[in-house]
């Protein structure tokens, strides 16, 4: 008996390039004001194409029943609980898409008088202003688009700042545990990545980390709590080795949801970390992006931060470029402004009650584990923070992993957890439910969960070929890599 | 508070089932040093009727009111109404990262349509699902070509966008991959082909230009190509003004396209969040970065879209990834593909020859720099930039980008956009500024 | 085979009162600025209620979510075709919505001074003009809420003009094709109904009407073209025979999809007509309303035109309320504005072009028609406008009702038809496309009106038991009206 | 035309299937003298952009930029966003009245939701689906007061709105109902219970009051009630701010309540479209007018809604219908549903507790007309209303409703309301104006 869902007719639609017909249409512009000119001679005839062959040609109705039809094909947020670990799936407040919205905001030129730009650069020093706070850090640059671009402008300003004492050094230590990002942000960065190993908890193994110190370690990067959604115990000892050795300390935020209003990575030591506005301060995913990725330094990094940075000069903002040890951009512009927008009002809406949405969200994963615990594996007992990872294990002893379970999940009405991360838990389930999520929602995923269990024993084949209820049945990913088709052709 | 959905016998209920008592006792396995004693100095969580007077206050200390000629990268273009109906749409807006393809089809075939359009309009073969934006899908491309050439060289067109550039050199420094410029020829505004051809050997990965580039002027990507191609470099084309692709030639010399589609139902926004992508041939596409959605079948032989591919990507490869990209720019492309729905073949090119003939409007009278083509920004002469944006701000009129700040040659140049959306009146006006600022200056030189 | 749909989980929901709990908030004040009130005293303590007993108390994100997801057990124009014969369900423009939110005209308050309503006064005027213009009136009022109040203000509008000719005669002819909404009107206004009969070919029996003249008639409310989408060929002939008698000719307007542009009703001999904005003029119906119902009149009937009218001065907007023939108001302030700027933002959409609107609709309702002829009874055969009518009799034969046809529609993926009107045809199916239909929407309904004639034939049981597909089965509507429960109440 | 999705190629192929060659074949059998030979006289279809343009122009032309302290039956409250996030939704926009249950759960739902909530304020124990507005509610409500006590004579307050008072009497006119009036007290501003029930007797059908009255006081339903009751006559009790509901006794004494909505997050509109409501009890279910929706079953037992007891309406019933009501305002009682989810139940009082400190803040100081207690309106003296408005209107603030157009004896006062959303300073700006004034007048007098 699934109680959180049932069928309903959902409405078909082809390609927008297979509804097209040529001469229909779906714009109207208003009348040229001015000479009409022929493009040929003011382009060139040789610079001028003919058509945009391919292109659609539909009207204004078939154009918005097409993504209404396909908008219903997905999960998201608004429908129910999004549990994907690490991505801090929350409620994305509606206010905060209004606030992005104000025309002055939305219509702002980012070329345009800083006299006519107070309302923006505003909004961009206070967001600053309360970031550092929650972090506990000093200066905070807003450039960065993404998380993993976040990390990138944090790792270029720790090498900056070896480089400015004479040597970049050679590698970065990544625990196992971490996100892909982290790994990759280093090399890009021009770092190797050295491997800190998890201990039998889940935290960073202090014996091995230990070993791997040594003068050619520019630093580490470190996601605290760590993606097993564990606080490292050690973080303040961790920190201190690493100062000592010369090295500096970068922190992955993401996962900051546990932590604000609790726990400041600037009062443990952290030198450079970014957050995810897109996570932690709720500002909507959209099916991929976008996000904002600011980092936060303390005082020794600061002079690095990417140009231009806002300063304020009695009640007016200006852009300082003069700034001779920075690195310099990292994106054009100052970044995703109309993501800023909407963190702050999420910070303006929660003001210093920050922390009971952080407790709120460790009671929901705590809440969550303690109901799911009776039937799957918990590898990794200590107490939990914003998320718990199961492993398949049980299951998996039938065939039934990781991915059946979530595949079988949608039947239940969910949006799966997070698999197959992080890497150190063979047949990771990685469930983060946030603060946003009810009792009764929590509830019937926890029945979910247990239902799915009993048939993994009783059934896997139920399982094995879920989900059996949506439009499309499970989708064949092996052959859309192996033939890739990745643009719409005409037939024939 | 509102967005927490719990009432208090509800969170001790859910406490007694975590055996704990209290909600402190959450953290209290938290080393104490760590544990902050002090509430956050933030002020009292607002209304939300407060939190949108705030950013109406803030919204009102901007340009409302003002023309602009400004573009250099961003640029005022109407947005059809139906771009936010459909981004504002919960399934699209609150959705993940579409790894579920059973349950986000709407998002898959979204991208689909959005990787096909810029192939059309590119004349490119694959296009990924969306990058940061313009600037920093320069040097995805960059260090793409690097790899599809194990070569460690760019060159990149002094006509590009300087922010581009910018963006360019610092993200590739640390990756053996020197940036070199080349220039534009004084005259025409356009790429010195000779320059280039004399800094190119066969050492270098990729040529970079942008078209039109960022003083509004047509490149001739072809000769570029073939100068490119001769030394067995990539040409990589980019684009910061996506509606010219309505009426100019596609790209398809270039080995990469990057570009930014801001100008796609994107608005300015104080300069983000737009929507960058990457598109190149399908040869390359296994060192394309970011998320790729292909078609495929379900287990019962229907079509079907999901992500592909992703041995590409950090979360499979780690250190060895063509990027380390992840979260992109997937709703503001949303909206670029609803841009491109709406305005459709015809569309596309009819708002294209309204910003040409906006542009060579504004243009007439006024003294031009440059004698390349241009599309809808170009530019002019004008003494001090500082002054006559001064005057014109008089006027309610934002007026064109101070070039000396980023060409100190062209420290008497400022770069003017117009686009459908420019008035004639508007024009009229800075135009009719302009000619009177130049006769008092001229004037003054008399005396 | 269905084409137009697909099942995929929807997601269940409780009532808003089954989601409470005491102490969750969805919302949040701003702090009072003055000095707090007691209640109590200020308004005696008898007078203030101890609290809204049973009022549900929820969460922001649990109220989004509760609405969001029983949006998705609706059906929508949005999502496809709505051939609801009489309703013209045609696309609404979102640039309408846009333009009814604009700041100045949303918060618009009635009272403010004419010199602070100008912009609203200016849209009513032009409004006004184009209704005319298209009707061929003379005069417009707005003020009616929807159809049936046009339509009650109008006859309003008939009596006071026989009034004042000194007898406002007893009776008002119907055809027996009418909606339902003109005879409760006609009684609702002090008039007795007399129906007209139809003729084998469904126009208005001249012969029975012409018996039907006599001095107590004080006139006819007819609907043209009528509700079987045909035009009434003798309309000339009866508004001739109905003035010579002294009567007045009341329009039903809400086929106006029909002829905008073709034909004007005020060139025809019409009196007085209502429009439906909400039909001809693609205001959204909004799972009910609101609409308006605006009257236009010719200069006869102007005189009693509800108070207040817009009159123009130069170039400014004026309320007159000094009408001393008026039937007074019929309504609070002056009617549904919100609705008529989206009404005007149709009408400047598509200006002159309307007669190509007018046609699509006429082109989809014959090709409809001709698709579906083979497999239904066509008991009218004159050519269509606008929407055609066909009955269930080759089915009914089977036990299969149009009733039944239509809800297996729904497992098709469309919308039902209207079904059991007009009352003339036994078992009416009455389908109106309109103009924003596709030929590919079009055709895969045609598909599906056929295969459910086969399944009619061949399985009726599946029709009968119809729908299949959706959340909830066929409802009980026999039980709900014998046994109300209307309310929601505490279980025990 | 972008609403028209057809090529003229798909046109073609159309016409041929209804055996036509042409567009024009489509009217060729209608009368010649009924087709119009010219165009419309209307411009030329424009653009979006141009409709955008077009109405935020006749926006500017309102009151924007004011404060405003106009009530009357209109308010200014807070609209919580999620109002216009939930009735933008496709599927409650643009649905149609849900006769079809099977794919109508969401309308019909929220529909039940709604009548459940007015039930709850009111103290009634059934409520239809909306009327058009407050004011055409109230005749809707006498006719059924009629019906049910089969009796032809209503009895009405003067302090009720002066426009619903109007509708009332110009609709039940041609229906045997004639309304008399009953005055208020000309100290307090109550109901006169003394003239009331010198004007009752057996032949009255309904008294109806409103609480708040037009000048904003709480009127003694209970007594209304009993006086009513005592003659065999129905009460029936009319509310045009709700939010009072949050704070005041429920009309539960009342036969048949009706009201207005549009202080629960339905914009001003310019009057319009608002959501007007008529509940009563259930034995009277059956006398009610519009549509209602009521609980049931499907095929397989579970909980669904449909529409019901649709005898009473005019698509069944004909002349014999409660009311020709159809198309009615289920959009706007959506927002206004929407508004009672995300106030609930302490916040619906919260928010009537700040509006009654609002109004009593702005009292303070003025002359109040009436000695009666009230909610969040008020009636002043002060020597000519129109001069003191156009005083105001110079601070940029709208003052009160003058009354003498309505009441002539009040020709020296106007109606002043505050809600939440009025603030300390416009409060104190007005007060200032007022005080200033009437010392200037006094010392006018004075010379
Ligand atoms: C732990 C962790 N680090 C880094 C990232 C990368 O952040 P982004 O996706 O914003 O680039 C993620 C995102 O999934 C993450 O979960
Ligand atoms: C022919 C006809 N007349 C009148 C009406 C009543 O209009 P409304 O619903 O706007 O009151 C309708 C509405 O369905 C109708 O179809």
């Amino acid at each position: 008996m699934v109680s959180k869902v049932t069928q309903h007719p959902s409405q078909n639609e082809p390609l927008l390039f297979e509804r097209s017909s040529p001469g229909k249409k779906g714009y109207q512009l208003p009348p040229l004001d001015v000479p009409a000119v022929d493009p040929a001679s003011a382009l060139g005839s040789e610079n001028v194409r003919d058509e945009v062959a391919g292109f659609p040609e539909v009207s204004e109705v078939e154009t918005i029943r097409h993504f209404t039809r396909l908008s219903t094909w997905n999960y998201a947020i608004d429908l129910g609980l999004y549990p994907l670990g690490s991505c801090t799936m929350k409620y994305n407040p509606r206010v905060n898409e209004a606030a992005a919205r104000v025309d002055g905001l939305a219509w702002g030129h980012p070329y345009q008088p800083e006299s006519l730009a107070q309302g923006a650069m505003e909004i961009m020093a206070l967001l600053e202003r309360y970031l550092a706070e929650i972090t506990g850090m000093d200066a905070v640059t807003l450039q960065p688009a993404a998380g993993a671009h976040g990390e990138f402008t944090g790792i270029l300003l720790m090498r900056a700042c070896l480089e400015s004492r004479g040597d970049a050094r050679a590698s970065i230590l990544v625990p196992d545990s971490s996100h892909g990002t982290n790994p990759a942000t280093a090399r890009m960065c021009g770092y190797e990545v050295v491997n800190v190993k998890s201990t039998s908890r889940g935290l960073v193994d202090m014996e091995h980390f230990r070993g791997l110190l040594n003068p050619s370690v520019a630093g580490i990067m470190i996601t605290n709590p760590n993606t097993l959604g564990l606080f490292e115990e050690n973080i303040t000892e961790i920190t201190r080795l690493l100062h000592e050795n010369g090295s500096l300390v970068y922190m992955d935020g993401a996962n900051m949801n546990a932590l604000a209003g609790i726990s400041r990575p600037g009062d443990f030591g952290i030198d450079v970390m970014h957050l995810n506005l897109h996570k932690t301060f709720s500002t909507p995913h959209g099916g991929g992006g976008p996000g904002a990725g600011p980092v936060a330094v303390k005082r020794l990094l600061e002079p690095y931060l990417p140009t231009p940075r806002i300063v304020q000069e009695d009640d007016t903002y200006r852009y300082d470029y003069n700034l001779p040890e920075s690195i310099g951009r990292v994106r054009a512009f100052y970044g995703n402004f109309g993501v800023f927008v909407r963190a702050l009002a999420y910070i303006l809406a929660h003001g210093n009650g920050l922390r009971n949405a952080t407790l709120d969200a460790l009671l929901n994963a705590n809440y969550l584990r303690a109901g799911i615990e009776a039937h799957y594996t918990l590898p990794y007992t200590d107490r939990s923070l914003h998320e718990v990872v199961f492993s398949d294990a049980i299951q998996a002893k039938n065939g039934v992993k990781t991915g059946d379970i979530a595949k079988r999940l949608i039947d239940y009405g969910f949006h799966p957890y997070t698999t197959s991360f992080p890497l150190i838990v063979p047949g990771a389930m990685m469930i983060e439910p946030t603060e946003t999520e009810g009792k009764q929602e929590l509830d019937l995923f926890i029945e979910a969960m247990a239902a799915i269990a009993k048939e993994a024993d009783e059934n896997p084949e139920l399982v094995l070929n879920a989900p059996h209820s949506t439009r499309v049945r499970r989708v064949d990913e092996v052959t859309a890599a192996r033939k890739p088709i990745v643009r719409w052709e005409p037939a024939g | 508070m509102r967005y927490l959905p719990k009432s208090d016998s509800e969170r001790l209920e859910m406490l007694k089932a975590c055996g704990l008592s209290s909600l402190n006792g959450l953290v209290a396995h938290l080393p104490p040093e760590v544990l902050r004693q002090q509430d956050l100095e933030l002020p009292p969580g607002k209304s939300e009727y407060e939190i949108l007077d705030y950013f109406r206050a803030r919204g009102d200390a901007m340009a409302n009111g003002y023309a602009s000629f400004l573009g250099g990268g961003v640029y005022r273009h109407y947005r059809p109404v139906l771009a936010d109906v459909v981004v504002s749409r919960s399934e699209f807006l609150t959705s993940y990262t579409p790894y579920q393809a059973e349950i986000s089809q709407g998002t898959l075939m979204t991208i689909f349509e959005f990787q096909t359009m810029i192939c059309q309009l590119t004349g490119m073969e694959v296009a990924n699902a969306s990058m940061y934006d313009g600037s920093t899908a320069v040097p995805e491309a960059a260090l793409m070509a690097a790899r599809i050439t194990r070569r460690g060289r760019i060159l990149v067109a002094r006509g590009m966008h300087p922010e581009y550039r910018e963006v360019l050199t610092n993200s590739v420094k640390h990756q053996d991959l020197p940036v070199a410029e080349f220039g534009f020829d004084p005259a025409s505004g356009e790429i010195d082909l000779a320059d280039l051809e004399s800094k190119l050997d066969d050492t270098v990965a990729a040529v970079i230009i942008q078209s039109p580039n960022f003083f509004g002027i047509v490149e001739n990507t072809k000769a570029a190509a073939d100068l490119a191609h001769r030394h067995g470099a990539l040409l990589v084309s980019v684009f910061t003004e996506a509606v010219a692709l309505g009426l100019l030639e596609p790209p398809a010399e270039a080995d990469i396209v990057a570009g930014e589609l801001q100008s796609f139902a994107i608005s300015p926004s104080y300069g983000g969040p737009f929507a960058g992508v990457v598109a190149t041939k399908m040869a390359h596409i296994r060192q394309l970065p970011g998320r790729i959605v292909g078609q495929t079948t379900d287990l019962n032989g229907n079509r079907a879209f999901c992500l592909t591919l992703s041995t590409r990507e950090q979360h499979i490869r780690r250190e060895k990834a063509t990027s380390n990209i992840c979260t992109n720019q997937a709703l503001i492309a949303l909206m670029a593909t609803v841009f491109m729905a709406v305005y459709g073949k015809e569309g596309l090119r009819e708002l294209a020859t309204q910003n040409l003939a906006k542009a060579h409007y504004l243009a007439e009278g006024l003294e031009r720099r440059f004698s390349g083509r241009f599309f809808n920004e170009f530019v002019v002469r004008c003494g001090s930039p500082d002054a006559l944006n001064g005057a014109l701000l008089g006027e309610k009129i934002i007026g064109g980008i101070p070039l000396g700040r980023f060409y100190p040659e062209l420290a008497d140049c400022m770069l003017l956009c117009a686009t459908e959306m420019s008035r004639r009146e508007e024009m009229d006006t800075l135009k009719r500024i302009c000619a009177s600022r130049s006769e008092s200056v001229l004037a003054k030189s008399r005396v």
